[in-house]
């Protein structure tokens, strides 16, 4: 017999988290969530005299499918969320009631069963392994085709093999000067700024603020102290000081400025 | 050689398959080809004729095993031909007249490019109706039945490379098919009901099965037989039919395809004996489609259109006979044999017609050709005589037995039936007299630039020939009851039943009718003018006509209410029948267009119906189980 | 607690291990050999080599089998004559499909992409294809999909099923993913094959778990004979029983499971809509046939009324819907879907003919699936710039092919008028048999359905005969259209074309070998 | 405790990974509801398992694991290369198959 104290504990570890994948909106949340069931089911398992699969569970499910899952979740953006309003016209309702009562059917018909449970207590590895290996060792052996199937058919679906030759350190150097990027490092964020902090660009020597010295991220983030905002709030300071710029740049609302070399030729 | 009758049909398949497949190599000989295997068919059925002939007659039926064709635990069936009377008479009549338009078709095809294809197609008419003929089973007579189809196809979309044909072509087929429906259902409930389907088993099996269980067979057998015969209410196809080149028609109409349906229910006579009511809705449904199809015979100015009514209206006499039971099942195959050498000629007649008026079909733009096509006129005139049933012509013989035993009965029926024949033949005088006349008299009204002229001999020998059977096959065959007796071993000793009339009053009535319709016809259209456009249908018109004191009574009693008659008909044929195929078919696409929503490309949604169709079949099996 | 070794009679599996293996070595191929040129060529005919050894092997094993047949693994695996005869019907539709896998157009495209993983226009595939990079892994995961299917048809265990399932699954998903053209089609058929596929599974897989809850059992005839000892209805049973129908009538395309067959078929790249088209549904039916006839039987009379149903709506809905298709590709997957309903027909009353029958409606629908999409994948659209785009579906593009390409269209119509159940065409003969089956086992409504449905359905295929034959060709679609030809495809289409006339002409041979082979080993009464 | 109110869990899990599969337009959410599908029938089978004293459940539902776990693999590949083509993993969003 189980302790129906597990069972409750298994059902609400599982269940509360399992509804996450219909009500929660951040697939990450969710995923965690499923982490969780799977975590009980382990539990459910040990408590049906069935350890090894309890272990099996925790390894293959919580340890590699699911972290697998969020790998990929990583991938597509960790940020999404979903819009749950309901694009297809009655699918909730199809939806809700089609689960509902399939649950509902099977309750029904499960509750009816009466068959008493054996008193005899099996599950140990070995005794798996003896049937495992015993009478399933056909089915243990196909499984390697469908391990194999799958690799392969994950390898074509995702990896990218090398299209071009490997390029060396001065090569890909070359080419970016050639694309007309900066010889040199990009310049710090809060470089000539006001401010010595990270969501704050850098300024070129004319002053204008180099906006991608800020990190994607932070701008993606809308995190970036604009530089035009820096640039107003130069203007509309009274201190004479500020007007003044460190290392005798050019003020930034100056319009001469020395042309660059290269930008006479194209006059 | 009654063993070697399987080159009938391997001869012409042949010769079929290397028409198709030597290409353009074969361009300059294949037509030759073609008439040669059609021909040496007709040779070796004729030899197997002879040979027949010199048997007993309980000894003519052969069966020809070919190979063994569907093995099966409740069904073995081997192809095999069966070769008695009945088929041999279908063989003869196919190969002869299919061999004779054979050769018509090589001068009247001539300039077409796609001659050889043309020939390839016509091989495989021939070959499929003569396996539709010569098959031992129902099944092997479907595969010969659907042959004729495909065939038929072919050869009506020959020239048609335009879409409205294109689509025509489809409702062909469409009803054709509710007709081959009718033939499947047929094998179904053999099958289930005797466990076999080749015609020895099943046919000596019928008089022990019910009279519901064999009016079942029958219905369907009737309905398979009205799509390929044409017979209301699937009659519509036959004029989509027109649409292929004149020897097609000449060979759909006479020798092959139409046909079919009569050699099927004759030939599934037993059945059609243990089933009363099965019966009378086979002469019910033939006395129907000849008055109808007279009456659209009236309407038309098309000639080949008008020549399409003619064959509907004559097989509906056939069927009508075929209703009959076992005093009309000989007379119905006489009348095709005869039916298939005049309706061949006239046709071949039409072909040459509108080869000389450069392929104008409308009849009132014809008119005085006889003295441009003295051959034309003179064997499409033996046709016409013939189909009237003038004596001694062939269709005298023919129609007339028909007539005498459709007044054969008790009750009802055989006032009924035999009036409609009777009246059928009136009529038939009257519009096959039209289209003579028409034709061949009163003044010219052809357009500007055509110069009738007279066919090369490729053309008219055939056409003579077809002439002296529309003259003399009847008589022939009539003679001591030659063709009753000789279909004997087949269709059963018929009793002799006396009319409800005496017959000479009958042959007397036919002819004074047949004699009506015809001086009607000579009145309105050989000496009348012709008006070169139809006239319009509104009775205001049709009283500011000319007025002569016999065309006043003429239409009154005739043309007036036949007229609306007619109108009816043609209307209810074009937009019921019509109507109901193209409904239907709407109906079907509408289903779709309303199950395509359900393919709305979203995968939730396949999922959900996956899962609906679960919840379902679940739902029942627990609730029935609780 | 001590091991013993179980018993495995391997000779009789020697087609699978063949096959199997050899896909595992075709992975190896992929890794050793350089140049994708030389690979596809080693790949094709390494492939072609190793399934015909099977397709060899296994007629040696029906000539040398004597009774029954051989249990290789009690209560798991056996084979026996009706495996064998399903195996060879699964062979072919293989060999044909690795013939077609194989086919190029005449600037040496192949129906696969150069690189599965790059997505469409972007620099990678460009690149890819400049470098003339190919998918070549396609030849062994077709192996592993017929490895998988040739499982299906011979395992007698719920269990065992699901995996054999799934490894012929899993290589389907992939394959059709990896259209050359049309690349975001590709992608979405596969994911939704995919997703429906893995919930169709899930379901199956709940319920084995049913049926071994109320059996203990999870293999054929065991679970059989433990039906026949539960003498009431138990509704635990038959919702499991209801749970794995459907799973397995999902990999048929029956409705209302289908929904995935059109999309997938239109999405997949030809070569493989064809192969999976013939060959899925062949393994479908004859694990249907072996669970309905050696475990479920007893059940028959509470689970007719669903095939009866499922039936009826397959044939119904696939006829209609594809009435009103307008994409040639779409048009042949929902009479697939129509098809699904014939064969279901035949399970009326579970006659023993029916398990004659079935091989040959599905060798004979295969033939005739695999030449129709074979000839779809020959007739291109041509892009602006006068290269050999993608296969041109549209229905009106097929317009006059008859006159372009005679040979090619007659070829069509040939397979369109079996679709259809012509005579003299393999297509006829096997509704035939499957319906006088079913007539045999009182299932006479069911046959009144499928005809009217398929005198409704021709009414499409000869549609596009007309429409190949009788139509003008239009304006401007002599340059809109090519017509390609490939010799591999053209050789497919040739030999499909002479089994579907040979079929439909002397069936005898061939039906009596199907005849002989409507036998099970092992029963749940025997 | 009866073991069998295990199945009836199993039960409720399956109709929600089924539901989930219904409603969820992110297609790596509606295959986590395949998933938990997969696992409902696993813990069905060695609830069964335990019920019937007897090892093949636990057997199968050690299969069945290993079976998802190839699904996964092959799943969630044909969702990356998806994203790579749409930049979106909604299964709203590729609609060109329909009809």
């Amino acid at each position: 017999m189980v302790s129906p104290v597990l069972f409750w504990v298994v059902a609400i570890l599982t269940v509360v988290p399992a509804l996450s994948l219909l009500f929660a909106r951040k697939a990450v949340h969710i995923a965690m969530s499923i982490v969780c069931v799977m975590v009980g089911l382990a539990a459910a398992y040990v408590g049906l005299d069935a350890p090894f699969l309890g272990v099996v569970q925790i390894v293959v499910y919580t340890g590699a499918v699911m972290m697998l899952f969020l790998f990929v979740l990583m991938l597509v953006g960790v940020d999404q969320r979903e819009d749950t309003r309901e694009t297809i016209k009655g699918q909730r309702w199809i939806a809700f009631f089609t689960a509902g009562g399939i649950a509902f059917l099977l309750i029904s018909v499960l509750g009816r069963v009466s068959i008493a449970p054996q008193a005899a207590r099996v599950g140990n590895p070995e005794e798996i392994a003896l049937v495992l290996f015993g009478r399933y060792v056909l089915v243990m052996e196909v499984l390697g085709a469908l391990l194999i199937t799958a690799a392969v058919g994950a390898l074509i679906m995702t990896h990218t093999p090398r299209l071009t030759p490997r390029r060396t350190q001065s090569e890909v150097q070359a080419a970016r000067v050639l694309a007309g990027a900066d010889p040199v490092n990009k310049p710090m964020p809060g470089v000539f700024a006001r401010h010595n902090a990270l969501d704050v660009p850098a300024r070129d020597p004319e002053g204008k603020p180099i906006e991608h010295s800020v990190s994607r991220v932070l701008e993606a983030r809308h995190q970036m102290s604009d530089g035009d905002e820096f640039r107003t709030r130069l203007e509309n300071t009274s201190n004479p000081e500020d007007s003044q710029l460190p290392n005798g740049a050019p003020s930034a609302d100056s319009d001469e400025r020395t042309p660059r070399i290269g930008e006479e030729d194209q006059k | 050689m009654l063993t070697l009758t399987w080159l009938l049909i391997a001869v012409p398949l042949a010769s079929a398959a290397v028409l198709l497949l030597a290409g353009r190599r074969a361009d300059a000989w294949g037509h030759w080809l073609g008439v040669a295997a059609s021909g040496t068919a007709f040779v070796v059925g004729f030899v197997a004729f002879l040979q027949m002939l010199g048997l007993e007659s309980e000894e003519r039926a052969t069966s020809v095993h070919l190979f063994s064709w569907i093995p099966g635990g409740e069904l073995n069936l081997d192809a095999g031909l069966l070769v008695d009377p009945l088929s041999m008479t279908f063989v003869l009549l196919i190969t002869f007249v299919g061999t004779l338009i054979h050769v018509y078709s090589v001068a009247y095809m001539e300039h077409d490019a796609d001659r050889r294809r043309f020939f390839a197609y016509l091989n495989l008419f021939v070959a499929a109706m003569l396996l539709l003929v010569l098959a031992d089973s129902y099944l092997l007579l479907f595969v010969g039945w659907e042959g004729v189809g495909l065939a038929s196809y072919l050869l009506i979309g020959f020239w048609n490379f335009k879409r409205e044909y294109a689509t025509a072509a489809n409702k062909a087929f469409f009803v054709n098919r509710i007709g081959d429906l009718g033939l499947i259902f047929a094998m179904g409930l053999m099958f289930s009901y005797f466990g076999a389907l080749d015609f020895d088993s099943v046919l000596s099996q019928a008089p022990e099965a019910t009279t519901a269980q064999l009016t079942a067979i029958g219905l369907m057998l009737l309905l398979a037989a009205c799509g390929k015969s044409a017979q209301f209410p699937l009659q519509s196809w036959l004029g989509d039919a027109m649409a292929g080149p004149t020897p097609v028609s000449a060979l759909i109409h006479a020798a092959t395809m139409v046909t079919a349906g009569v050699y099927l229910i004759v030939r599934s006579a037993p059945i059609f004996n243990g089933a009363p009511n099965a019966q009378v809705v086979v002469a019910a449904v033939g006395a129907f489609t000849l008055i109808l199809g007279a009456l659209i015979g009236m309407a038309k100015d098309d000639i080949k259109k008008a020549l399409a009514a003619s064959t509907m209206s004559q097989i509906g006499y056939m069927m009508l006979a075929a209703g009959l039971g076992p005093i009309g099942y000989a007379f119905a195959i006489f009348h095709l044999v005869t039916h298939g050498f005049f309706k061949a000629g006239m046709f071949l007649g039409a072909g040459s017609v509108m080869h000389a008026m450069n392929d104008q079909v409308d009849m009132r733009r014809f008119g005085a050709l006889k003295g441009a096509m003295v051959v034309t006129w003179v064997t499409f005139g033996l046709g016409w005589l013939a189909i009237l049933g003038v004596p001694p012509f062939s269709g005298f013989f023919s129609k007339d037995k028909i007539i005498e035993a459709a007044f054969v009965g008790e009750g009802w029926q055989p006032w009924v039936f035999g009036g409609a024949a009777l009246i059928g033949a009136g009529l038939t005088a009257f519009y096959m007299s039209r289209l003579f006349f028409m034709t061949f008299h009163g003044k010219a009204r052809w357009t500007d630039e055509v110069h009738p002229h007279e066919s090369p001999a490729l053309m008219t020998v055939p056409m003579m020939i077809l002439a002296v059977g529309s003259a003399f096959l009847g008589l022939f065959l009539a003679m001591g009851d030659r063709f009753t007796h000789w279909l004997e071993p087949v269709t059963g000793h018929a009793e002799h039943h006396e009319p409800v009339l005496p017959v000479p009053v009958l042959i007397a009535l036919t002819l004074i009718l047949v004699a009506a319709g015809g001086l009607l016809a000579w009145l309105r259209y050989g000496r009348a003018e012709v008006p070169e456009t139809a006239p319009s249908a509104s009775l205001a018109t049709l009283a500011a006509r000319n007025d002569f004191f016999q065309d006043s009574v003429n239409r009154a009693v005739v043309q007036r209410p036949g007229q609306h008659l007619t109108r009816t008909l043609v209307y209810v044929d074009a937009t019921v029948v019509d109507g109901a195929v193209n409904k239907q078919a709407r109906g079907w696409a509408g289903l779709g267009e309303a199950s395509r929503r359900l393919q709305n490309g979203q995968v939730r949604s396949y999922a959900a119906t996956m899962l609906v169709g679960l919840v379902i079949v679940v739902a029942v099996i627990v609730v029935g189980g609780l | 607690m001590n091991f013993v070794t179980p018993e495995i009679a391997w000779a009789p599996l020697a087609p699978i291990i063949i096959v199997l293996g050899a896909a595992a070595i075709g992975v190896l191929i992929e890794a050793f050999v350089r140049r994708p040129a030389t690979r596809r060529t080693i790949q094709l005919g390494f492939g072609l080599v190793v399934l015909i050894a099977a397709l060899g092997t296994t007629i040696a094993q029906w000539a040398a089998l004597e009774g029954g047949g051989t249990t290789v693994m009690q209560f798991m695996l056996t084979v026996d004559r009706q495996a064998l005869a399903w195996q060879t019907v699964i062979l072919v539709f293989g060999i044909l499909g690795i013939i077609l896998f194989a086919a190029r157009t005449r600037a040496g495209e192949p129906a696969f992409t150069a690189l599965g993983s790059a997505s469409p226009g972007s620099l990678e595939e460009t690149l890819a294809r400049r470098r003339g990079l190919e998918v070549t892994e396609v030849f062994p995961l077709l192996l592993f999909a017929v490895g998988g299917m040739m499982l299906f048809t011979c395992v007698t265990d719920f269990v065992f099923l699901f995996v054999a399932l799934e490894v012929f699954s899993l290589a389907l998903y992939i394959l059709v993913a990896l259209a050359r053209r049309r690349r975001l089609m590709s992608h979405e058929a596969a994911l939704k094959y995919f997703l429906l596929g893995a919930f169709s599974s899930a379901i199956y897989i709940f319920g084995v778990a049913l049926i071994y809850g109320a059996t203990t059992q999870t293999s054929f005839a065991p679970v059989g004979r433990a039906i026949d000892v539960i003498s009431d209805r138990d509704p635990l049973l038959l919702t499991g029983v209801v749970l794995v129908l459907v799973g397995l009538l999902f990999k048929l395309g029956a409705v209302p499971f289908h929904s995935w067959t059109p999309d997938a078929y239109q999405g997949a790249p030809t070569p493989v809509t064809a192969f999976m088209g013939a060959a899925t549904k062949a393994a479908a039916t004859a694990a249907l046939v072996r669970i309905l006839y050696t475990s479920l039987y007893p059940l028959e009379w509470e689970i007719s009324w669903m095939i009866w149903a499922v039936a009826c709506l397959s044939m119904v809905l696939g006829t209609v819907l594809a009435l009103v298709q307008t994409n040639v590709k779409r048009m042949l997957a929902y009479s697939s879907v129509a098809h699904a309903g014939f064969i279901l027909v035949a399970f009326a009353g579970l006659t023993n003919e029916a398990v004659a029958a079935l091989p040959f409606y599905l060798l004979a629908y295969g033939l005739a699936t695999i030449g129709a999409f074979a000839v779809v994948s020959q007739v291109r659209e041509r892009t602006e710039d006068g290269s050999v785009g993608a296969e041109a579906v549209r229905l009106g593009q097929w317009a006059g092919l008859g006159k372009r390409s005679p040979l090619l269209a007659g070829a069509m119509a040939l397979f369109l008028l079996s679709f259809a159940g012509i005579p003299l065409t393999a297509g006829f003969i096997g509704k035939f048999e499957v319906f006088s089956a079913a007539i045999a086992g009182g299932g006479w409504p069911l046959v009144l359905v499928a005809v009217i449905a398929s005198a409704v359905a021709a009414f499409f295929y000869v549609r596009l005969v007309v429409l190949m034959f009788l139509t003008d060709v239009p304006e401007g679609i002599e340059d809109a259209v090519e017509v390609e030809d490939s010799p591999l495809a053209t050789l497919v289409v040739v030999v499909t074309a002479a089994g579907v006339i040979v079929l439909g002409v002397l069936p005898a041979g061939v039906l009596s070998v199907f005849e002989s082979a409507a036998q099970f080993l092992v029963l749940s009464n025997g | 405790m009866n073991p069998i109110n295990f199945v009836i869990l199993a039960a409720i899990l399956f109709s929600i990974g089924s539901a989930a599969v219904l409603l969820r337009r992110n297609a790596i959410v509606a295959f986590m509801g395949v998933e938990l599908m997969l696992n409902a029938a696993n813990l069905a089978l060695v609830a069964f398992s335990r019920i019937h004293g007897q090892l093949d459940g636990q057997v199968m539902a050690f299969f069945v694991m290993v079976v998802a776990a190839a699904e996964v693999v092959v799943g969630l590949a044909i969702i990356i290369a998806l994203f790579r083509a749409r930049q979106t993993i909604s299964l709203d969003e590729p609609a060109e198959l329909k009809g």
